[in-house]
């Protein structure tokens, strides 16, 4: 892999409560090259929103990063003062959130809101930015764009402002964007319009990305890697195909076996019992041990690290000898 | 022998919403009253046992029907037949509305925070006054948690203490407790992670086939559709534009809108792939398009399309299938 | 635009015959006018043609609709006490009370939005605490305890100031004002601060709690995701959409101020409506009460109507028929 | 019981709070004084037979010329301003929790109809609301005493003059608690669980008492908590306007308004020392409100 556009190395965030601190993120460790999009899965309270938070500096207090480093282009980033790690936003890395409805300030124009944001990070002209602006709106694909640059989130469907917010996340022109579940919030037919987008504007500008879904599906269509989490740890990452195809680790497995599929009706889901622990309650040894159909002794005593398994990594004891087997198949 | 009546039964169901303004400015405005027709003209049976869907992108009044199917929507036009008998009519015999029951998307707003998880469990005993001595209901409590997967001691627990997916098998436990034949889902998995996800479709199949459940099911989500019914029915802007058997409808799918909504979909197994979505969005209900509503869409639509709405008519060589296509129906559609 | 002020103003419309039922139904009802008026000696026959002249005798609606017509030309007859027109009473201590509240506001707006600003913006630093103390002290002290620790100081301790009265006024058509005297601005500074000083801590914790949840909002966490300045994002999009609710509260305490001069005038002896309104209240003098209930009503359509075209300005989202879908 | 009420977040919150801690003691102090004022008090200031003029306008006991037998001085007819304002208090008190009452049952009542019926009940209460709204409560107030002094000779008034003060102050308060009480009603109305008791045929009365309404109590403990220090700055106003509560049954704000008089000559205590007693019992309360606010609103901070 060349050198790493975003590098993020044994990252541990924690909340501090009155029942003690809470550790959300634990040694999360992961790179990102240039131009590569990279999925992050999980259910629900894994803790991959805020590791995309955490990248870009914008962790709700009164979390904060309590170990490891984030490097971006080989630059530390998870230390910077607050004026640096600003300019860094939206200019180096820029960020798509859920929900489209929400996040416009509904009381200002789609166009002053792009105007504003290159006009923060380029040394451009108002008159420059606002002819960007109509270019931007007419890349993401908002029909008459030169009329509609004028008008108000509330006029746009929630696809349509969708798409503004991409071109908000991409107008500075960042090499790397972070998008968490940018598609959960729409209607299927939306979802593969923006994802196409996505995809496509990725690919054109040469932008890395960091995609954070709880869907499956959206990232083996669109992810070249994937990072699979639970309760705040990375357990599986590696090739889309190959942890799709060939989990590794056995809540991967368990995962994709969920999943229902499209293509045929099949008699009984696999399905994983229990569910994941609140951050209070993580077991000791593998967070997963308590579910996990092929624990043994040690799972409960030590905590695995990833390995390499396959073409993939797994933070799992069955793959502590490095000629060891696999769980899938 | 005469043929039994089918459980359950919508016959050209309709609802429409008043969305006005106040009429203080409508009349300002010069606009008239405006109505959102969330459902318009919707007809399917569910024989008993089975399990008829019903699936449709937001807005697409697929949540309407489940509504208008427990009563909880008075229609404005045709009406639900529960067992042969009229829904208003059932309504108000207990012993008809006891055989209905609903489950619903949101595991934290569908049951009460204030109350204990066996009071909440329990409140259709009480209300239909099944089980008279409370150490009757208390068991009968401690058999439905059981039933579910739960123990019989999370009944002293409130619904706080429970994850999402424990909640939506008390919600379950609940709609049991009447001894119901007849379970309105609307969305009960699409709240929850894949994982949990599978745990509670695996039960309510589990429950359909020992108590001989009938359900309507509610979802967005095509592939979890697929596993669980009988029938299915493709909900567009407030009709049903096909309605087929499952298997029949996912091997060879007949409406424009069907096949754009299942190519649609991201899949595991078409990883890699680039495909064209369908362009467009779905029109608003207070102003639907002329004709078929799907036209602006449709890549098959022509003049017709845009000035006659379609009727549902079996294609000529697939009789049990319903589709809402002038194309269909014409023979245009390109395989 | 037109359409929307139009609506507005007829949404008041039922909100202004309320309260006019209501002061007329004191007016007729509550007490007896006509023996007020008659004194104690009197003639079946004066008793009468006093009921006649008084439309008493009419229909109920008839009644109203010539008690709207009447108050609509300013007539609400005499005083049960002073026996003077209501209208000439009312008119005479408008400015006084009018001046009082203005300047009551200027000084609550002035200082309390941006204290509001700065605590909610710096919520953890040492003076965001002071303004929060003080803004409680503000709310927990009563209006007229406020305006006596006032004069206890400044005026009985210090001597700086005057504790009752207007000072000297002037004249200008039949408007009074005491803004151009040394001694008529110096007596407004009491009362000004007294009345004031409740509606800044409440503007002051409402643009604080505003400011504090539009900070939470998704567009100022995309915002910031964006890299825009604290400086864009604090004034730009947060003070804005802070605005929106702000507008409208503000203006209701504003309008308070009219309602709560009542108490400062009674501690300051200040001859405005207030202090002519609560010796009415003392002896049930109807007609005054029921003018002076009209008046304000009237008042708060106007701010109400103001605060309307405010947040037409600030919100687009009110601004319908604008562009397409 | 106890054991898990000591643990719960609430009581965490509050050990966590020494300012809300401090305010609890001087509530409760003030709240005991004003209870137990005829155990406690000096003197009973209401016993003409123990009045002396001779004993008028003595001024706290360490400045000079106190006098030991009156702590906080003494007013103009003699009578002991300490034991006076214990005496008041009980009146602000008892007015104070009345009118809260009365407000917090109509608002509930008639937010909840209002909410859960809809329709025309509901347009019908919330345009009354609305037009109340329109004026500061304690104007109403101020209009339904004055009204019904128009309507009662004024010794009979005087006589129910408590009664009319709580009334007026209960009356001007329902409008913000019924509409809060409405807006979480239409929350809680539409929510599953109460569409879940609807399909199985329970009552709207039922639904009502049994779902919604412990569901909307929370926010309304809390206006109710903060409404308490208003109904007591309500009454005070009034009765320091002279329209509330007479002479011969004083409140804290009638001391005031009496002691007022005096001001400017120099006799400072009369008023001051009520007034005092009116701000440590109003801060209190209005800091415990404050508190019990944020402590059921974990979202808020």
């Amino acid at each position: 892999m060349a050198a790493p556009l975003l590098e993020v190395r044994d990252l541990r965030v924690e909340f501090p409560s009155r029942r003690g601190t809470l550790t959300a993120l634990d040694g999360i460790s992961f790179a990102i090259a240039p131009g590569e999009v990279l999925g992050m899965v999980g259910e629900s309270g894994a803790g991959k929103s805020m590791t995309g938070a955490a990248v870009i500096g914008l962790l709700e207090p009164p979390g904060r990063i309590a170990g490891g480093e984030i490097r971006l282009a080989g630059e530390r980033i998870d230390n910077l003062p607050y004026e640096r790690l600003r300019r860094l936003r939206g200019k180096r890395i820029g960020a798509i959130f859920q929900d489209p409805l929400t996040t416009l300030n509904p009381l200002y124009s789609v166009g002053r809101q792009l105007s504003e944001t290159m006009l923060t990070h380029l040394p451009i002209s108002p008159a420059e930015a606002r002819r960007r602006a109509i270019g931007w709106l007419e890349q993401v694909g908002i029909p008459a764009a030169a009329r509609r640059i004028d008008s108000y989130p509330h006029e746009f469907s929630g696809g349509m402002r969708q798409r503004v917010v991409i071109a908000l996340a991409l107008c500075a022109e960042p090499d790397l964007v972070i998008a968490d579940e940018p598609t959960t919030a729409l209607d299927v037919s939306i979802q593969a319009q923006v994802i196409a987008l996505l995809k496509r504007l990725a690919r054109e500008q040469g932008t890395a990305m960091l995609l954070i879904t709880h869907d499956m599906g959206v990232i083996a269509e669109t992810a070249d890697r994937v990072a699979v989490m639970y309760a705040g740890r990375i357990v599986e990452i590696g090739p889309v195909r190959d942890v799709v195809k060939a989990p590794r680790h056995p809540y991967s497995a368990g995962l994709m076996a969920a999943i229902p599929p499209l293509a045929a009706r099949i008699e009984r889901l696999a399905q994983i019992e229990g569910a994941m622990p609140r951050l209070a309650a993580i077991p000791p040894g593998c967070a997963f041990n308590p579910r996990c159909p092929q624990v043994f002794a040690r799972c409960r005593d030590a905590r695995p690290v990833l390995r390499p398994a396959g073409a993939s990594q797994a933070a799992c004891w069955l793959y502590d000898d490095p000629a060891g087997g696999g769980v899938h198949g | 022998m005469a043929e039994a009546p089918p459980l359950f039964a919508a016959e050209d169901l309709a609802r429409s919403f008043d969305v006005s303004r106040p009429l203080l400015q409508r009349l300002l405005a010069g606009e008239g009253r405006r109505r959102l027709r969330a459902v318009d003209g919707v007809t399917f049976a569910i024989p008993r046992g089975s399990t008829l869907s019903l699936v449709g992108e937001s807005g697409c009044g697929k949540s309407t029907v489940a509504r208008l199917a427990v009563g909880l929507y008075a229609p404005s036009r045709g009406q639900v037949r529960f067992d042969g008998v009229a829904l208003a009519e059932a309504r108000h015999d207990p012993r008809q509305r006891r055989r209905m029951q609903m489950i619903f998307q949101d595991p934290y707003a569908s049951l009460n925070p204030r109350w204990r998880v066996g009071d909440i469990i329990a409140e259709p005993l009480t209300a239909f006054g099944l089980l008279p001595t409370a150490a009757a209901r208390r068991d009968r409590v401690g058999a439905l948690l059981a039933q579910v997967g739960l123990t019989s001691a999370d009944g002293e627990k409130f619904p706080h203490e429970f994850s999402g997916g424990q909640r939506q098998r008390i919600s379950i436990a609940r709609a049991l407790s009447s001894n119901p034949e007849f379970l309105v889902c609307d969305e009960p998995t699409s709240a929850l992670d894949v994982s949990v996800q599978a745990q509670i479709l695996n039960l309510m199949q589990d429950l359909q086939r020992s108590l001989g459940l009938t359900y309507l099911f509610i979802s967005h989500n095509l592939a979890v559709v697929r596993q669980v019914s009988d029938r299915i029915g493709v909900m567009y802007l407030g009709r049903i534009v096909e309605l087929a058997a499952s298997e029949t409808l996912f091997r060879r799918p007949r409406h424009p809108y069907t096949r754009a909504l299942l190519a649609a979909i991201p899949d595991l197994d078409m990883t890699g792939r680039t495909r064209i979505p369908v362009g467009g969005e779905v029109p608003s209900p207070i102003d639907p398009p002329t004709g078929c509503a799907f036209h602006p869409r449709c890549p098959l639509a022509n003049d017709r399309c845009r000035a006659v709405a379609p009727a549902s008519l079996p294609p000529p060589d697939a009789p049990g299938t319903l589709v809402a296509c002038h194309a269909v129906e014409e023979g245009r559609e390109a395989d | 635009m037109t359409a929307f002020i139009l609506a507005r103003l007829l949404q008041a419309v039922p909100v202004v015959l309320t309260v006019a039922l209501i002061s007329f139904l004191m007016f007729t009802y509550v007490g007896d006018p006509v023996a007020i008026m008659l004194g104690q000696d009197f003639t079946e026959q004066q008793r009468t043609q006093l009921i006649h002249e008084l439309g008493l005798d009419q229909p109920i609606l008839m009644q109203f609709a010539r008690f709207v017509g009447n108050a609509l030309r300013g007539e609400f007859g005499l005083s049960y006490r002073l026996s003077r027109p209501v209208a000439e009473l009312i008119a005479e201590r408008a400015p006084a009370t009018l001046e009082l509240a203005g300047c009551a506001a200027l000084f609550a707006l002035a200082l309390g939005l941006p204290m509001g600003v700065y605590t909610g913006l710096y919520r953890n630093s040492w003076l965001s605490r002071v303004f929060l103390t003080f803004s409680l002290i503000g709310v927990s002290l009563p209006t007229f305890l406020i305006g006596i620790l006032l004069i206890l100081v400044f005026s009985v301790w210090l001597g700086w100031l005057p504790s009752f009265g207007r000072g000297d006024t002037v004249q200008l058509g039949w408007w009074s004002t005491g803004l151009l005297t040394l001694s008529g601005l110096k007596a407004l500074v009491l009362p000004s601060i007294t009345l004031g000083l409740f509606q800044l801590t409440l503007i002051m914790r409402l643009v604080r709690a505003e400011m504090l949840e539009v900070l939470r909002t998704d567009y100022i966490k995309f915002a910031r995701a964006r890299g825009l300045t604290d400086r864009a994002i604090n004034f730009g999009h947060a003070l804005k959409n802070t605005l929106v609710p702000v507008i409208t509260i503000a203006g209701l305490q504003l309008g308070g101020i009219i309602a709560f001069a009542i108490v400062t005038e009674t501690v300051f002896q200040w001859p405005g409506m207030g202090l002519l309104f609560i010796q009415s209240v003392g002896v049930a003098d109807i007609p005054v009460m029921a003018a002076y209930l009209l008046l304000i009503a009237l008042v708060f359509v106007a701010i109400n109507l103001i605060v309307d075209l405010l947040y037409y300005a600030v919100d687009p989202r009110l601004r319908i028929g604008r562009g397409g879908h | 019981m106890l054991a898990r009420a000591l643990d719960s977040d609430i009581w965490h919150s509050f050990r966590g709070s020494p300012i809300t801690m401090v305010s609890a003691v001087v509530a409760l102090i003030c709240i005991a004084g004003a209870m137990l004022a005829p155990w406690l008090a000096p003197s009973d200031p209401f016993d003409l037979a123990s009045l002396s003029l001779g004993d008028a306008f003595k001024p706290p006991r360490w400045s000079d010329g106190g006098d030991p037998a009156f702590p906080l001085g003494s007013d103009g007819q003699g009578r002991d301003v300490l034991s006076a304002i214990m005496y008041g208090g009980r009146v602000s008190l008892l007015v104070g929790f009345a009118a809260v009452l009365l407000s917090t049952l109509l608002g509930l009542g008639l937010g909840l109809l209002a909410g859960y019926v809809g329709g025309a009940l509901d347009a019908v209460l919330m345009r009354i609301a609305d037009i109340q709204l329109t004026f500061p409560g304690f104007l109403i107030a101020l209009l339904i005493d004055g009204v019904v002094r128009a309507v009662l000779p004024a010794e009979v008034h005087d006589r129910i003059a408590l009664l009319v003060v709580i009334c007026a102050i209960g009356i001007s308060a329902w409008p913000s608690i019924a509409r809060t009480v409405r807006g979480s009603t239409l929350v809680e109305r539409n929510k599953e669980y109460v569409l879940a008791a609807r399909i199985i045929g329970v009552p709207a009365w039922r639904i009502m008492l049994s779902h919604v309404l412990p569901n909307v109590l929370g926010p309304v403990l809390v206006i109710a908590t903060l409404n308490l220090s208003g109904a007591i700055l309500a009454e005070a106003t009034l009765s320091f306007l002279g329209v509330g509560m007479p002479p011969t049954q004083p409140s804290l704000g009638t001391l005031i308004r009496i002691g007022n008089d005096f001001l400017l000559s120099g006799e400072w205590w009369i008023t001051l020392f009520p007034g005092a007693a009116l701000v440590a019992l109003v801060l209190s309360v209005n800091l415990l409100g404050d508190w019990l606010r944020d402590a059921l609103n974990p979202r808020l901070r």
